[in-house]
């Protein structure tokens, strides 16, 4: 089901018809947008929204991994989860909600540990060439970057070094109003969505802070790549996937976080 | 500059994600910082918010002389790396932002 | 079913846990959200999306109107839609995925002019004294406020005149990406629920104006409440609802705005 | 004010909401206004928006002497009524933005 697909059927082009007429996608973008691939990583509070609206904008391909079982707590956020669906896998439940590829495995063995998760992603980004985009959202605040795109950073760029696990605030313990990740995963979709149709992405080399409290959107500056980044750097000491548990230490658990490799 | 006539530096101090409750929960700080004839940098601006801001964990906040990994320091919107990270110097009216990166969603 | 909740039941605690820790929400906020009763006008773009944040926060009370019926145009950005419903009442279809009061009666005699509908629910919000969470979206733009809140104005105190007819471009003549709407109806909701709980508005009297394509968020300050509005002000000329179809014309016809009433 | 020396104000012109449409669709334009005796208001950068960026049907941008109905006039991020509307005389460095709003969703 991988097959390249080359011109758009009548149904297509009446149900995207909407998008079609803007000259920045147009019949070029639909197509880029139908053979593109997306991986979800996490079906929470951010992956609810960017699913619903990367299949809603006709994205082909749609992995999803994540290893959890909808709670009822989830469900204030995770808008694709469903009262009925309680205990059952999160992954399956997008899957059947949006039609996209289950794919649940394990495939983490820290998977337990958001920032290891976060340390493993980017590097196997970096090394497949990927980029990332990568958002979080806690209480009100939300913030959004896209990695290893287009000369800015990836995430070893900016954290060389893990954060102590004691100061790794998750969603069970501090909370989230469940618009916020809403926002903020629409804007990765969205992010998304300009990187597969070839225009140009916001967030690169750049850090959207949002804080719902105030309503307030504020875009900072990052670095650039580092030349001695230790995987994307000139002479990478990491040159394929290392123990990110070990690397990163224990921490407390949550596995809330959201990445889309396109 | 000009500032080397006057009796202070005025800056404007924030904290988000979260290091704000390092902070007794409050965001922006308008400090004043007497000036000597030694240039404010930011190795010396952390040391003076551990010992007049920081109210609590400051291992949360500084480790050895700089901030704990997952701390973003931005000055006037811009990453701090950008501007000579520790030793850049404070100018009046800058605004110093520490970031704590969120894990969660 | 309208009787007011005094205290939170032991699956609402779990369900809401995760927004309840939150000292801006708490049980208070909760029970406001419980006990509210939101009007959506308009089940489309900015009304799927904030229905389903609205429901999923625990608004008690959300009606929504709309006499249009799904169309495969609409699925790229009404997101509770489905293929399945075409044809189908996008009112009911809302009601039937968020469970909430299911108002479809066509209320307005122009309910095909959105400009006079904006001025419609404009002065019955004044004239009820509630106020109005108001938003649009078009090609890669969003723009939000709040009117009618907190000595902020309403929709007459910036626009005394209606814009004329050639001038208004909807949905179907422009395009618009999906999740630009998607983003825009959070938002909204955002809006709404801080307003319920007794938190600050961030919209009111200021336009927030939102550029997808560039990734730009810019607040905008607008002007007071007018002494002179004709509906708002101290003097009113206009103290119940009037013929707004004679008002602004005959103009294109499109229904994709979204307004909540408190 | 400094500038009376100038030959020239310097601002900045913006259009959006879709106003832009009917400019080329650029959105953003830098515009010098050469200086005489008398000031730039508003009323008199709307003629000249119309004289000098307008590319196609004017009465949708003008009626009469000002923006047609569901334009907002920005100046410097403020609605344009806090400031005299018509009357406002423009200053060096102005950002003035043109908004028509949008309906729809
Ligand atoms: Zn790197
Ligand atoms: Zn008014």
């Amino acid at each position: 089901d991988k097959r390249k697909v080359n011109e758009l059927c009548n149904k297509d082009i009446r149900r995207y018809s909407r998008q079609l007429i803007l000259p920045e996608i147009g019949v070029k973008g639909q197509l880029a947008l139908i053979n593109s691939s997306v991986l979800l990583v996490g079906a929470g509070g951010l992956g609810c929204p960017s699913a619903i609206y990367l299949a809603a904008a006709g994205v082909g391909h749609i992995g999803v991994v994540d290893y959890d079982e909808i709670e009822l707590d989830n469900l204030h956020r995770q808008v694709l989860h469903t009262e009925e669906r309680l205990g059952k896998s999160k992954c399956k439940s997008v899957a059947d909600s949006i039609h996209c590829a289950d794919i649940c495995q394990r495939i983490f063995s820290s998977h337990k540990d958001n920032v290891a998760t976060r340390y493993l992603l980017n590097d196997a980004c970096v090394l497949a060439g990927k980029p990332l985009v990568s958002a979080s959202a806690l209480r009100f605040e939300g913030q959004l970057t896209v990695y290893n795109h287009e000369g800015g950073p990836c995430y070893r760029c900016l954290f060389p070094r893990p954060p102590p696990p004691e100061t790794v605030t998750n969603c069970s313990d501090g909370g989230v109003l469940g618009v916020v990740p809403g926002i903020m995963g629409n804007l990765q979709a969205l992010e998304a969505i300009k990187i597969i149709t070839g225009l140009k992405a916001s967030y690169v080399q750049k850090l959207l802070l949002y804080d719902g409290l105030y309503g307030s959107f504020r875009s900072i500056k990052l670095r650039a790549r580092k030349k001695d980044c230790s995987v994307c750097g000139e002479t990478p000491t990491v040159t394929g996937l290392i123990d990110y548990e070990s690397f990163c230490g224990a921490g407390p658990s949550d596995k809330c976080m959201l990445l889309h490799i396109l | 500059m000009a500032e080397s006539s006057q009796q202070h530096i005025d800056i404007h101090v924030e904290f988000s994600g979260g290091a704000e409750l390092l902070f007794d929960k409050v965001k922006e700080h308008e400090v004043k910082l007497s000036h000597d004839n030694n240039p404010w940098t930011i190795r010396k601006l952390l040391v003076w918010i551990k010992e007049n801001l920081l109210k609590e964990r400051p291992e949360l906040f500084v480790q050895e002389d700089t901030v704990r990994p997952g701390i973003l320091i931005l000055v006037n919107d811009a990453d701090w790396e950008l501007v000579g990270e520790l030793e850049y110097e404070i100018q009046n009216k800058d605004r110093i932002i520490f970031i704590s990166t969120l894990h969660g969603g």
